[in-house]
């Protein structure tokens, strides 16, 4: 039965969020972005206290087979699209379980996760980061050439390489006791098949953070450089079962890609928050100006700023619900590789769009650094470019729909 | 609690629905334009399917509770198969649903058991007015009280099967506001223009543009009750059927893109294509959503059911107009050729800025 | 000295065109749009006429190499641009020289000008057409499968295949003594450089007009399918000099590219006639109803029609001048591949978008068959299709552009 | 004549001035922008190209006649290297332009020779108003005439180098036109912010809020002349530079996909990605010739050079935004991020919208 009513569960915790996003959030977006580089502490701190207080490890989706219907997804796209409407960067210095743990979750074994997933429930709030991105390639994550050797006499696995664009790597290794999830390539000359995702933590020696980037936007969250030097981890910390080291197969490239399944969305949800808090501002600032949006009207009767703000809510609304449509499906065990990707494009095209039209119609006040407008607008671009950019994401949603191998359709 | 899946009553429906569209209406689409006429029988056995009758109570004839969600779910099926087809099983709900929804007690009694009994039979409404800004918020057709009369003056357009209307209601501005005019055949002042209006598509179906010289009727002929459900039904039925259309040029195009040679490889494997197809589909679902949330905001009688519909229809247009023509792109001279039906899908597709008051669900 | 003043010469022939674009054209476009397959003889008598008494065989652009500055083909675009403001489907029956004999003068000897392009001066109508299109293949005019093979004996070639979407192939054929250019390939292994230009007359056996398409718009122009089975021609209708026969390389695709940037501009320049033509209809139709557009508001005080207006005067606009400047380049014999094309992409693009946005605008009287708007915006369409779609132009673009070959950016 | 072609002196003047574009101003322009302050070496280096002097005739101490063509030919180049080194340099002739389009004989004898002595000085002018709706022809800031003084009341933002300025044009609204007048420094109630006004881009220069508190001017400082042709200049200028910005991140963007790998080619080799390719190179073009026609037009004094002019800008606004934006996301993480030019450039490119008045040719 198509229902669009938010569950009564999610709509309470979205409330408790919106107060942090309102008190904690919008206060400091300016300064953070203006003081690039300096931690949030006190968002931080208090999104940790907060989460143990309500017994949670994280705002991580996983919650167990219970019986009923499964939310975790939903409340979790519904979190991050209030947390992203307060601040789009200091949303991504929310402690306990970013993309690091989503791999962990995705594709460990039960050990892994109890060893790797418990430090969010400790005192101190701890990141964790995913490392994919290597200086000679963007998206295309199947060239990988970050190598992982077994020593077999120490059965510690030697890891070498450059990743770069790593969110949140210098809170996961250098700000807490937290950890990175590293993909590399136990056989460079078998592509995607050799791909497999380890577990480095923080201090491993070897592991260094070497550059911090400055920013368009998101300026509150850390991205940084971490170069793997002979680095050394335990054998168990190649994430999954035993026999993934051994088998030939891409089956763990897939166990990536499910990650995105997952992710995606999530990182939709960012976009959607972001856009939202940018049409609300924009028809805030109008209305203070006597410029109010009558509804209902035929277009030939609209101004230009209601034709940009009516199209601007059409956009958000149907983006909005491609997300919920996909986290949903993500509940109801539903394979969703498609309406993921397909939100992704969505919510990228929608909060660039939404963005750059707001600027432009407030003017002067728009281009102004007095207001959030121009922030959101750079905060904003990263949408469409991490998690797989617009392009790439088209093509995984053109494949889905067309029945075409990566093969068929590059 | 969120969910994007259908009952399995719906999806029976949808079934229902679809498979008439694919196998009876979209195989009568091609000759039903050309010849400028739309097959009775093919009507009659769509009207059978028995979507309006659904949705008016047994106490007036019917067998259900009329459902916004339900009606937009089968009108995108429809639509599916075409729209002339899908407008002209439908015209009837055109007449019925305003008195469903605004009409009094009596009026129901009196006028909805008679839509549906048996056979399919051309009850209309007249809504649009020959204006570039027509607005059915601000009508120029006006209702004057004289008496316990009204009198209706006014010039409308795009009304389906007029000239055989048993009877049709005219939207008219009575003090402000839009209502709904039970207006019989052959009222004095009435002038139905013999001679069929001709529109850039839809030349299957007869419409005529419709005079009310003063045509005067009894104060009971009143739709009591608010336009804006009305108006709510009307345009989450447009942007559904926007949405059945858009799928229908998305799909044949990418079954062509799929067939068709071009450098050495598939049409649909040069990813210029492929990112159409992605844009297309990522549209037409995001709309899709849009409607639905709007028809279950009517179901559920939200405050902004209103403005969610408005939404709705706004964003059809734009994606109705977008996607056809990119069928016809993709298809190239192929598609500019009236041989395959993604030409008549284009001309279609352009038409729902103005095919408010069309349909109704 | 960049300079944007028509020269005198073009403004003279302008108003010419112009009035027969009122006066002949107008008033018959809807009649010839629900007569499809009729054929405007009036029109065409008028302007084959008009053509005589002005010396001229054509309108086409040729006009020896005189001393001082050329105009040929600024003066057709110009001429083209009006035509097809007054009908884009009617222009499309002008007679005396369109794709076909464009061809011919591009890769003709002086002997073969002569020979196929004289009867345009003679005292009937003649028409020609270009036969590039088979029913497998749409731009892909690599892949051309009609086969050209010389009877030795005879000295003959001998055409077998299918061409679809000739332009004007009917009147070409059947309604005057023209001909058609058939491109076929004389060796089918050797793809493009296997390709050679063919001229086929009117009232040789072996070819035939099977078929006449009914087409969303243009209606007033035919648009055939042509047969040709073994088909008989002399050796010597082989465009081009001798040397072409033997030699296995693809300077004779090359002659058809060549072609191809000399026409696209003009089908450009159809194009914007006819977005023109849209735009003062729909400017004067809303100045009727009491809308007149403010130039040099912000655009925060417009009204929706306006900015859309406006819009399409930009689009308009410089879609011209992008089409003039190719033309001026090809009269100035600058290479102008890139020039031709972008002009093309954008024509195609902006027609569309000027038409589809006029429909909206008008409301129920622009879906209406009683104003014109609906019939420029079923026209509009073949713009960005044939010539090269918009997709084929772009990639073309594209590689000079990046400066890359064909098999580098497919 | 139609000719898209430059003459040899404008040949030569595009030559210079994209050499120091490239050579210098490109190469200080992240510094700049990062230290939040334009190398004044390097702002006299590009006043020494006498862009400027050659717009003003001997008779005020230039070398030439203004031509608007040329100008827009030199504002695309300097921008081409960076836009806040455009306009710094050009600053002074947002007070000289003005008076020679629209002050008095002695208005100019008294102030160009001044501005274009030697060396580059902030002489500048205040258009621009903190209203999102701000409109150049209706100002909200006023001049009343009292006695044979002229009281200026408002509020102005962006003027660049307001707090260094020997003298500013301050426009007003004189009976429902728009005026320029001069304000001298430190004039009484002249109130210009200390605190620099904060944008998205330009932070290399120093733009000031500046408050006119019942400012008084002489009679002698109005400019007489009409207001049009001082905004035609701007917005030429303004979209001329649109243009140089737009090319060099299309060119920047091209560059790195034609050396980049993905997927084992080039990215630049991926159909989605040259596809934007082209239609960048074709807007910028298009925008470019409609901005060409506007400064030919206005230097040929066509009825109709202000709408040019508009209509240029306008659509130079939207290519800006699109271009600059896509060369983000072709570089991707890349173009995120501040070591490379193109986030710069797509700060500076949603800019555009709000320019006028920070440039004139």
């Amino acid at each position: 039965m198509i229902d669009f009513e938010i569950p009564e569960k999610i709509a309470g915790i979205r409330n408790v969020v919106e107060t942090v996003a309102v008190n904690m959030m919008r206060p400091v977006s300016r300064y953070f972005d203006e003081h690039e580089h300096e931690i949030p502490w006190d968002y931080i701190n208090f999104m940790h206290t907060a989460t143990r207080a309500m017994g949670g490890s994280s705002m991580a989706a996983s919650e167990g087979k219970k019986e009923g219907p499964r939310f975790g997804f939903q409340r979790l796209a519904v979190m991050v699209e209030m947390l992203s409407w307060g601040d789009a960067g200091i949303y991504l210095d929310t402690p306990g379980g970013m993309l690091g743990s989503a791999a962990v979750s995705a594709t460990g074994t039960p050990e892994q996760k109890e060893r790797f997933l418990a430090r969010f429930r400790g005192e101190k709030p701890t990141f964790d980061a995913m490392c994919m991105t290597e200086p000679h390639c963007g998206s295309d994550t199947a060239s990988i050439r970050t190598t992982a050797v077994l020593d077999k006499e120490k059965n510690e696995w030697v890891l070498n390489g450059e990743k770069i664009f790593v969110t949140a790597g210098h809170k996961a290794l250098l700000d807490s006791e937290g950890f990175i999830v590293v993909w590399a390539t136990i056989d460079p000359s078998a592509g995607r098949a050799g791909m497999r995702p380890f577990v480095v933590e923080a201090g491993t020696p070897g592991c260094q953070v070497t550059n911090m980037e400055y920013k368009m936007g998101i300026r509150a969250s850390d991205t940084v450089t971490v170069v793997l030097q002979d680095c050394r981890i335990p054998f168990e910390n190649i994430l999954g079962s035993p026999e993934v080291i051994t088998e030939k197969s891409s089956t763990s490239f897939k166990g990536a890609m499910a990650t995105f399944d997952a992710t995606r969305p999530i990182v939709a949800a960012q976009a959607i928050g972001l856009a939202r808090a940018t049409l609300e501002l924009l028809k805030e600032m109008l209305a203070e100006r006597g410029v109010t949006i009558r509804y209902g009207l035929p277009r030939q009767k609209l101004t230009s700023i209601e034709k940009d703000v009516i199209d601007m809510e059409i956009m958000l609304r149907s983006a909005w619900w491609l997300v919920l449509k996909a986290v949903w499906m993500m509940d109801n065990g539903k394979p969703n590789a498609l309406e993921s990707s397909m939100a992704k494009v969505r919510a990228g095209d929608v909060v660039n769009r939404i963005t750059q039209k707001a600027v432009e119609i407030m003017g002067p006040l728009g281009y102004s650094r007095e207001y959030l407008l121009e922030k959101w607008f750079r905060d904003a671009k990263i949408s469409d470019i991490y998690e797989g950019t617009g392009q790439i994401n088209r093509l995984v949603v053109a494949r889905q729909l067309l029945g075409y191998r990566s093969s068929e359709l590059r | 609690m969120y969910s994007f899946e259908p009952s399995d009553e719906q999806k029976l429906l949808i079934e229902t629905a679809r498979r008439f569209a694919t196998d009876e209406l979209r195989k009568a689409a091609h000759e039903a334009e050309e010849k400028k006429e739309f097959p009775l029988p093919l009507i009659n056995k769509g009207w059978e399917l028995g979507i309006l009758h659904a949705s008016i109570p047994e106490a007036y004839g019917g067998f259900g509770e009329r459902s916004a969600l339900t009606g937009a779910l089968a009108a995108e099926e429809f639509a599916y198969g075409d729209l002339a087809g899908a407008f002209a099983i439908g015209t009837p709900s055109l007449f019925a649903l305003p008195i469903l929804l605004a009409g009094s007690e009596e009026q129901k009694k009196q006028h909805l058991p008679a839509v549906i009994a048996a056979e399919w039979k051309p009850y209309t409404a007249a809504l649009v007015e020959p204006a570039f800004d027509f607005d059915p918020n601000d009508l120029k057709t006006t209702a004057k009280a004289e008496g316990s009369d009204y009198i209706l003056t006014g010039e409308k357009t795009l009304v389906p099967f007029a000239a055989q209307a048993e009877m049709m209601i005219v939207f008219a501005k009575l003090e402000n506001e839009t209502k709904g005019f039970i207006v019989p055949k052959g009222a004095a002042g009435l002038q139905v223009q013999e001679e069929r209006e001709k529109w850039m598509g839809l030349n299957a179906l007869p419409f005529h543009r419709v005079k009310l010289d003063g045509v005067k009727v009894p104060a009971s002929n009143l739709l009591p009750g608010d336009f804006a459900p009305v108006l709510d039904a009307s345009r989450l039925a447009v942007a559904a059927m926007a949405v059945g259309v858009a799928k229908a040029a998305f799909e044949y195009s990418r079954d062509y893109a799929k067939e068709r040679d071009v450098f050495g490889v598939k049409v649909a494997q040069k990813q210029a294509i492929a990112f159409m197809f992605a844009e297309m589909a990522t549209e037409i679902e995001a709309i899709r959503l849009l409607a639905w949330e709007a028809a279950w905001a009517i179901d559920n009688k939200k405050e902004d059911a209103s403005q969610k519909a408005y939404l709705a229809l706004t964003g059809a247009i734009d994606m109705a107009m977008m996607v056809t023509d990119r069928a016809v792109q993709i298809l190239g001279g192929h598609g500019y050729i009236r041989d395959h039906p993604v030409e008549l899908w284009m001309r279609n597709g352009r038409g729902f800025a103005t095919f408010t008051g069309l349909a109704m669900v």
